[in-house]
């Protein structure tokens, strides 16, 4: 494998001892050049501090904090019911990890065994929310790359299975519908027949956005060889999901350490070797397909009915045993997990929520930018499919 | 050709004509490229609210004279362009202020107001605006530079200067057209006609994604009006000047809309479905592809 | 929920001091000279914003105001979840653009601040410099609950509860999010007032910025920000 | 298998005796001043390469901080979650920014949210989060969320409940509790 | 790059004649059936009992009085602020009547932010007639338990073979279970007449702290252990959770708590206030719930309290009334003996006005209390009456270890409680005398109108007594001296139609009931012979009973009167009354001595 790295930074500033990198912007050679927070190119609210010479970047540091509700803490102020409606709000486009991973954790510690239905609910939403998340990507990159008409498409996908999710849950972004415990309810009646339109119609769309953006010469030019992560950076910096796989590391938590019932079902873990942007891209690509064809399988394996419900304690003065758990799960952008620790008491004493983006986005982020083009800063954060509000909280 | 004082009338009188149609068309071509994304876009009338609106914007803020001056030379260099072309051939109306040797006139508009609005960038302080100005500048001057050939090409087929000398070549049949009698004098012409076009994948100035909108970062209300104002008729004139040299020119308003929409349309049939180059990959396009054009036209005439 | 404690004080400045960066000092600069600087002072917009009148004439005005209100250009700044709604307003399936509403990279050419949801006091900041660098006349439309009344931040230390406090808000949309219908109910609405000349919150921040930058600044700490840019 | 981990580690270590959670996932607490070679030892050795996350509880009332620092190792599917107690005084920890550079955000996270220093991580005293900040850490157990905030941000007035409790006491028997039993 | 690369993209192109697929009319499109939209509140089945208040975690919702308060429905109603909420839907879920429900509509905009508050059901609104939209899925509660743990009781045949206790109390596992699925909304409390602090005593027994649930019951009720039997709960029926399942098994609860704290702790945990001596006597008539209650009370502030009682054991109806299987006496005693703790001296066998005279007693104390006990029955005043034995009487009997005839057959006149408590009495003699059951009761009143609690008749049908609704007696057949039987008429009203009791009956269905003994329990009256007639002309009087002030004092300054006497046959009322008057007493206590 041939990594081409551009790591010849010796003719710029180089950072000292403890991090820091001083700049002379004095010196009119280098230029400080934001970009965001009101940036359309990044993906959401965040910022990044350039250090740019002529068309090429010296440095970059990652600004976070512009979305920062402080949720660690006030979840600690929550009951254990009372948390599960603001998890979800973690993570705008792909809320419905978090409300996996917390009902999961509190149902560990809680000792509650969830029925067969729920779990296969659960896993029908998180692909459902997986299939949506990769939308948002695919949009996003090609609208980072000049190309807005992959992401009207692919937000009307997106916009579809919203709909699905509308009619399931009762809600188009926040679902609130994984309760520790359970879920909320049973599929509508002919819900997979509309299921199955909205991925007939996703898979037409798919096909073209394969004849637009895969094979366009502009997009292969502007992707190949660029944003290089160096497999040996994965383990130092965290990396997981995609953008691991995409560096020929075949790691899926489904896979790997299955959850749910993803040892149920038939899928394959897709892997890339270039480890560049267009890789990247690819291999989310192709795992839409998988995602595709795992709701299928859902739909059509799951139990017919069957409670979706555990007994749960009365939610009002819910208390939990002291203890600590730690539960993951692969989302679309790698491992997302949530540490609960409990003190006995009616609230959680802690928890941590360890989302993919915050590895992602800052220190891998802040490596890979120096030594690239400006144009390419946009597409670069993109292509790591990070979220913003996962990283501050 | 003589110059009459009526002249100045009728080519006011182009010079509106071309803003509505430039309006009007900007519109549909929104919305045709919306229809490729799936949905409706913009009523066909929303540029005029636009304008409106903009002038009518209570407050404005100024950051030195070059800054007033940058929207002003852009118009300048589009009203410019358009006066100095004949707009519609044989009309005696619509000929404008077309003299001998005014090719040279008009490609010295085409840069007049990308370098005025440069200079007006740069004024406003935004750092965004300076790079997207230098990426910009550096990026359209070589999209011009097949430009460049081309023309020069013609020059010598043609053996004259004079736009109208050049359409009146062109007249007769289709095949008298450039397009048929220069091929590669016209590719390499188009070649740098979608390069300039601020289009994907050479739209490099307004790339909201790489730098926020580029040069017109600080451009609000009336100055952002003016602009806009410019942004409907300074591709159009571009493109009456590649009608005019290229493909056989305009003899009545009806054949001068289908031409500027057909030939617009080109730069928006690529861009749509395209996503952008950095800036050295188009200029890397243009010097590979554009320029051995333009040699080769030169050569083979 | 848990209660809170009522012993609680904030500005524990003995204990944790504020950072040297971030206090007032005098610095010599290369030049020679030596000047004061107070890191955390707003030297940005200190100054009051003018108070524009009306047209002269109300026929004129009101045509203003129609034109105003058929071209309503946001400020494509998501500064909550609620941004994510905006998605689908652009692309086909609710397409906005049909209402004349269209989005713009840069505050200078907007005329509609879409606060959309909670506002993080780093995040305030920026959207408050954003609404001091739009042209007037300008609009501020609150999205979902956090900005009407804290929403479900009410009780979070680094969001703010009332988003009329610090900007003039000319619209609220109720929801958590607000649906993308309810977005382009809540537009046309405010195309209502607009075009009633009701939706005069420049010339009303403009009147009361005394007091509107007072409720800031008991917020923002740092006003420390890059020119131009964030 | 992580008993026999455990067991192999115990010999070099001090540890104590672990939460075996899950199959996959053990909790053990170690010592502060062990912590560097034993991260070291499992990464290397074991095979625990991914620092799944670098986190801290507040045990307010034991006046401790909790380090928990969580590492995965990935070709075994084993999750070790170690926890290093340090006091909450004067809260010092070891930066490991040179074993993993992700933990350079973590050690930020942690230095600003929590107030515990890590000297020698790079950028740990930068603002990361929050800006202009002048209160105490969020994220201490002693720092009420609500109270700031009620003390900060204006609410909208004209809120005014009930307990149904007080309320029926009111209305139906206002001074009739046995005040003289009490 | 291959040609293929550079021609592929241009197949976009083909969407252009495509038709858009933009919703035309986007405004006001129709949410999902299950959307959460704003919410709707059924205002008739809505009891205010604020649990989801108490669930929202966005403090969105203030309870807001609409209405009066009355039993089980507090009047107030939740309003709803949609600066807070996130339409997360817990408070549907969680609501204790399933009248809170959301609505599938979603569009408010407004410029005025105060606008966004509501309160659904009062504040009209466009949506409130919305049939579509979030309900909880079958109308199921699901986070807060819907019914209660079976409580274990003896069988039917071992039960009705001796007089021991029947109800076995709650185990400690379900006893969590059941105080855990209090709300504390706190509803009952105003409906039990002492007030007690229901949810907290609750939450006592959910936390495991029994010492500091007795303290709390000690606080509101010195006979929390037979109201933990006996009580006729009404808190039960205010109960929030009695709309969507079973109640919250209050009354077992209060048991559980004083099952569960040894009795020799009783004395520890709930000592003698350290107040001082106030030197003032008083003295009680009566030694049931309301006196001793009174006497607990007095004597804790510190008063000496002289209880005189007529019978030989103190307890009143609690002891006489209340058949053994469900109070046993050594819960009594024990009770007492903790009133008697606080100082309280019991005199037993002293009736006034023959052992000791009323004027003596005022004489002597600084108030004197009465709280006499419904001891006489009444009667039906049918043909025959004059042979039937009165419930009351007959209870009082098996209670003080007298003999009593134990007849095969026993008819019992009345449908209350009382008749079937003696109804079981006389079960359990038979059972014991003859090995077989033979009882009737016949009740005027039809079952959906029952006065005794259905319990009480289940219980009573399973130890093998057959019960008759509707029948009104007309006859106590006496034949040759000797009662054979009564005669019924069915029942067809009981009331008139301005509500005065008129009862009409169907003379055609008559049924004759065998039986060798017919008893009347239909309802007591009090003995006030022992006033005295010169007292009982000062007195004021109100349908046959004193007149009271509100708080137990009667037209004469040094009389209170408490019990069943004032406020009917009831465990609970006459501590009530109990409280009321001591603290009434204490106040004027109080007075006379800042005087002197």
């Amino acid at each position: 494998m041939m990594f081409n790295l551009k790591t010849d930074r010796s003719q710029y500033p180089q950072p000292g001892p403890d991090g820091k990198l001083e700049i002379d912007l004095e010196t009119g050679k280098y230029l400080k050049l934001w970009q965001g927070p009101n940036h359309p190119g990044i993906t959401g609210n965040m910022s990044v501090e350039l250090t740019v010479c002529g068309d090429e970047v010296v440095a970059g540091k990652t600004h976070v904090g512009y979305l920062h509700r402080g949720f660690e803490k006030l979840m600690e102020r929550r009951s254990f019911i009372q948390v599960f409606p603001i998890v979800c709000r973690v993570c705008v486009p792909e809320p419905d990890f978090n409300e996996y991973c917390y009902a999961a954790a509190v149902e560990e510690l809680a000792g509650i065994k969830v029925p067969e239905l729920a779990n296969w609910m659960r896993t029908l939403i998180l692909e459902m929310g997986r299939f949506n998340s990769y939308m948002m990507f695919l949009g996003g990159i090609s609208g980072a790359l000049g190309l807005g008409v992959v992401g009207q498409w692919m937000t009307y996908v997106r916009d579809l299975m919203l709909d699905r999710f509308e009619e399931l849950t009762g809600a188009r972004i926040y679902h609130m519908f994984i309760l520790p415990g359970g879920v909320r309810g049973h599929l509508p009646d002919g819900f997979a027949g509309r299921m199955e339109e909205v991925l007939r119609t996703a898979e037409k769309y798919l096909a073209d956005v394969e004849k637009v953006m895969f094979r366009n010469a502009v997009y292969k030019r502007r992707t190949k060889g660029i944003g290089v992560i160096d497999p040996k950076l994965f383990e130092p910096y965290g990396v997981t999901g995609p953008n691991a796989r995409a560096g020929g590391v075949a790691k899926d938590l489904r896979k790997d350490a299955p959850y749910l019932v993803y040892n149920e079902l038939d899928f394959e873990v897709q892997t890339g070797k270039d480890s560049d942007i267009h890789t990247r891209v690819d291999v989310r690509y192709r795992d839409i397909h998988q995602s595709i064809a795992l709701i299928r399988q859902i739909l059509q394996k799951m139990p017919k009915d069957g409670p979706v419900m555990a007994k749960i304690p009365n939610v009002l003065h819910w208390q939990i045993p002291r203890g600590e758990t730690y539960i993951k799960g692969e989302s679309s952008r790698g491992e997302y997990g949530y540490y609960l620790v409990t003190d006995g008491s009616g609230y959680p004493r802690r928890i941590n929520v360890r989302g993919p983006s915050y590895t992602h986005a800052m220190a891998l982020l802040e490596h890979l930018i120096p030594g690239t083009n400006i144009s390419d800063v946009a597409q670069l954060m993109v292509s790591l499919h990070t979220y913003p509000p996962e990283i501050e909280r | 050709m003589s110059f009459e004082w009526i002249q100045i009338a009728w080519a006011l009188l182009t010079l509106f004509i071309v803003i509505n149609y430039g309006l009007i068309m900007t519109a549909v071509i929104q919305k045709i490229g919306a229809r490729v994304g799936g949905r409706y876009g913009i009523p066909v009338w929303q540029n005029y609210i636009d304008l409106i609106k903009n002038f009518s914007l209570r407050s404005k803020i100024h950051h030195g004279v070059m800054f007033y001056l940058g929207p002003v030379f852009r118009l300048t260099g589009g009203i410019g362009l358009l006066l100095f072309v004949p707009t519609i051939y044989g009309s005696v109306m619509h000929q404008n202020f077309s003299y001998s040797g005014d090719l040279i006139l008009a490609l010295y508009f085409v840069f007049f107001g990308t370098l005025g609005m440069a200079l007006g960038a740069g004024e406003s302080g935004h750092p965004h605006a300076a790079i997207g100005v230098s990426r910009g500048l550096s990026q359209v001057t070589m999209a011009e530079l097949p430009l460049a050939l081309a023309v020069y090409s013609m020059t010598l087929q043609y053996g004259t200067l004079n736009i109208t000398d050049i359409v009146a070549a062109q007249q007769g049949s289709i095949f008298n057209w450039t397009l048929f009698t220069n091929p590669l004098a016209t590719t390499a012409a188009m070649i740098a006609f979608v390069g300039t076009m601020m289009r994907s994948p050479f739209d490099v100035v307004l790339a909201p994604q790489e730098i926020p909108i580029g040069p017109p970062t600080e451009y609000h209300s009336a100055y952002l009006a003016l602009m806009q104002t410019n942004r409907v008729l300074y591709p159009i004139a571009k493109t009456v000047i590649f009608m005019n040299l290229f493909f056989g020119g305009a003899t009545n308003w009806f054949e001068f809309a289908i031409k500027i929409f057909a030939l617009y349309m080109v730069s928006v049939v690529v861009g749509v479905v395209h996503p952008r180059f950095r800036v050295e990959q188009s200029i890397g396009f243009f010097l590979k592809w554009g320029l051995p054009v333009g040699v080769l036209s030169i050569l083979v005439v | 929920m848990k209660h809170f404690d009522p012993t609680f004080k904030k500005d524990t400045e003995k204990e944790f001091p504020l950072r040297e960066e971030m206090r007032p000092r005098t610095v010599e600069t290369p030049d020679g000279q030596t000047i004061e600087i107070e890191p955390l002072k707003d030297y940005f917009c200190e100054a009051p914003p003018k108070v524009h009148p009306k047209a002269y004439s109300k026929i004129v005005e009101d045509f203003y105001n129609w034109a105003r209100a058929e071209s309503l250009w946001i400020l494509g700044f998501g500064t909550g979840c609620g941004a994510i709604e905006m998605r689908p307003l652009m692309t086909p399936r609710f397409d906005a653009y049909r209402w004349g509403i269209q989005w713009r990279p840069t505050p200078r050419q907007s005329n509609l601040l879409m606060i959309s949801g909670y506002l993080s006091i780093k995040t305030l900041k920026r959207a408050i410099r954003a609404y001091e660098q739009m042209q007037q006349p300008k609009y501020v439309v609150g999205l979902g609950s956090c900005t009407i009344n804290g929403g479900m931040y009410w009780d979070s230390y680094n969001t703010i509860k009332r988003l009329d406090d610090y900007l003039p808000v000319d619209m609220y949309i109720a929801g958590c999010m607000p649906r993308p219908e309810a977005l382009l109910a809540g537009f046309v609405a405010l195309k209502k007032i607009i075009k009633a000349g009701k939706a005069e919150g420049a010339n009303l921040y403009a009147e009361n910025f005394a007091q509107y930058k007072a409720n800031q600044k008991a917020v923002i700490k740092d006003w420390d920000m890059p020119d131009y840019s964030w | 298998m992580m008993k026999d981990l455990i067991a192999k580690l115990k010999k070099h270590y001090k540890l104590t005796e672990p939460d075996y959670r899950r199959a996959d996932l053990t909790f053990v607490t170690a010592q502060k001043d062990e912590l560097r070679s034993l991260l070291i030892a499992l990464r290397d050795i074991e095979g625990f390469t991914h620092l799944v996350l670098l986190t801290a509880v507040d045990w307010l009332e034991e006046g401790l901080f909790q380090l928990t620092y969580m590492l995965n190792n990935r070709a075994a599917n084993r999750t070790l979650a170690l926890r290093v107690m340090i006091p909450r005084a004067n809260a010092v920890g070891d930066t490991i920014h040179d074993l993993w550079p992700t933990a350079e955000t973590y050690q930020r996270e942690l230095r600003e949210m929590f107030g515990i220093d890590f000297p020698g991580s790079p950028r740990v005293n930068d603002e990361f989060i929050l800006e202009g900040w002048t209160d105490m850490p969020p994220y201490r157990r002693d720092f009420d969320s609500l109270a700031y905030s009620l003390q900060t941000y204006r609410e909208r007035p004209g809120r005014v409940t009930h307990d149904p409790r007080e309320h029926m006491k009111k209305a139906l028997y206002p001074d009739q509790k046995p005040e003289a039993a009490k | 790059m291959s040609l293929r690369d550079v021609l592929s993209p241009y197949t976009a192109w083909k969407h252009l004649f495509e038709a858009p697929v933009t919703i035309k009319d986007p405004i006001g499109r129709e949410a999902a059936e299950r959307y959460r939209g704003f919410h709707q509140n059924d205002l008739s089945k809505c009891i205010g009992c604020g649990s989801c208040e108490d669930i929202c975690q966005n403090a969105a919702i203030d309870m807001v009085p609409v209405s009066d308060p009355k039993t089980g429905d507090s009047g107030l109603r939740p309003m709803i602020d949609y600066g807070r909420c996130c339409w997360c839907a817990l408070c549907v879920d969680v609501c204790m009547t399933g009248s809170l429900t959301m609505s599938n509509e979603y569009t408010w905009v407004d410029s005025d932010p105060d606008a966004f508050r509501f309160t659904p059901g009062v504040d009209l609104k466009s949506w409130d007639a919305e049939e579509k939209g979030y309900k909880r899925e079958n109308n199921e509660r699901r986070l807060t338990g819907t019914h209660r743990p079976e409580m274990g009781m003896l069988e039917p045949e071992a039960r009705i073979a001796s007089f021991g206790e029947i109800v076995h109390g709650y185990t400690r596992a379900e006893a969590v279970i059941e105080a855990d699925r209090c709300v504390e909304c706190g509803l009952c409390v105003a409906t039990c007449p002492a007030h007690m602090d229901i949810p907290d005593y609750i939450r006592k027994v959910r936390e495991g702290d029994y010492e500091g649930g007795l303290k709390l019951l000690y606080e509101t009720n010195p006979f929390s252990q037979t109201c933990g039997r006996v009580c006729t709960h009404a808190c039960e029926t205010a109960c929030a959770a009695v709309h969507e399942g079973d109640a919250i098994a209050i009354r077992w609860l209060k048991r559980d708590i004083t099952d569960n704290v040894p009795r020799e702790r009783y004395f520890d945990l709930i000592s003698k206030p350290d107040v001082p001596e106030t030197g003032k006597k008083v003295a009680i008539v009566g030694a049931g719930p309301g006196g001793l209650t009174t006497a607990f009370d007095l004597a804790r502030a510190g008063n000496e309290v002289v209880v005189f009682e007529a019978l030989p054991k103190p307890g009143g109806m609690m002891r006489y009334g209340i058949p053994e299987y469900r109070l046993p006496y050594d819960v009594l005693d024990h009770e007492i003996s903790v009133i008697e703790k606080m100082g309280v001296d019991i005199r037993c066998n002293q009736r006034i006005g023959t052992d000791i005279t009323l004027d003596q007693l005022k004489k002597d104390h600084d108030a004197v209390v009465l709280s006499l006990g419904l001891n006489q029955g009444r009667s039906t005043r049918v043909p025959g009456s004059e042979e039937a034995e009165s419930a009351i009487d007959l209870l009082r009997r098996i209670t003080a270890g007298d003999k009593v005839p134990v007849p095969k057959q026993v008819a019992i006149i009345g449908g209350g409680n009382v008749a079937m408590d003696i109804a079981r009495s006389m079960a359990r003699l038979q059972r014991q005398k003859h090995g077989e059951v033979g009882v009737t009761v016949t009740a005027l009143e039809d079952f959906d109108h029952f006065l005794a609690d259905d319990e009480e008749v289940e219980e009573a049908r399973e130890e093998g007594c057959v019960i008759y609704d509707a029948r009104g007696p007309q006859e106590i057949v006496v034949k040759s001296g000797k009662v054979a039987g009564l005669r019924t008429w069915k029942c067809k009203a009981i009331f008139d139609a301005e509500g005065r009791f008129a009862p009409k009956y169907d003379a055609s269905d008559e049924m004759v009931h065998p039986a060798q003994m017919v008893v009347e329990a239909i309802g007591q009256s009090a003995d006030i012979s022992l006033l005295g007639a010169e007292l009982t002309e000062k007195l004021e009087w109100n349908r046959g009973r004193i007149r009271i002030d509100q708080n137990g004092r009667t037209s004469e300054p040094w009389l209170w009167a408490a019990g069943d006497l004032v406020s009917g046959p009831d465990v609970i009322h006459a501590v009530a009354d109990g409280h009321r008057v001591a603290k009434s007493v204490s106040a004027m206590l109080q007075a006379t001595r800042e005087t002197h």
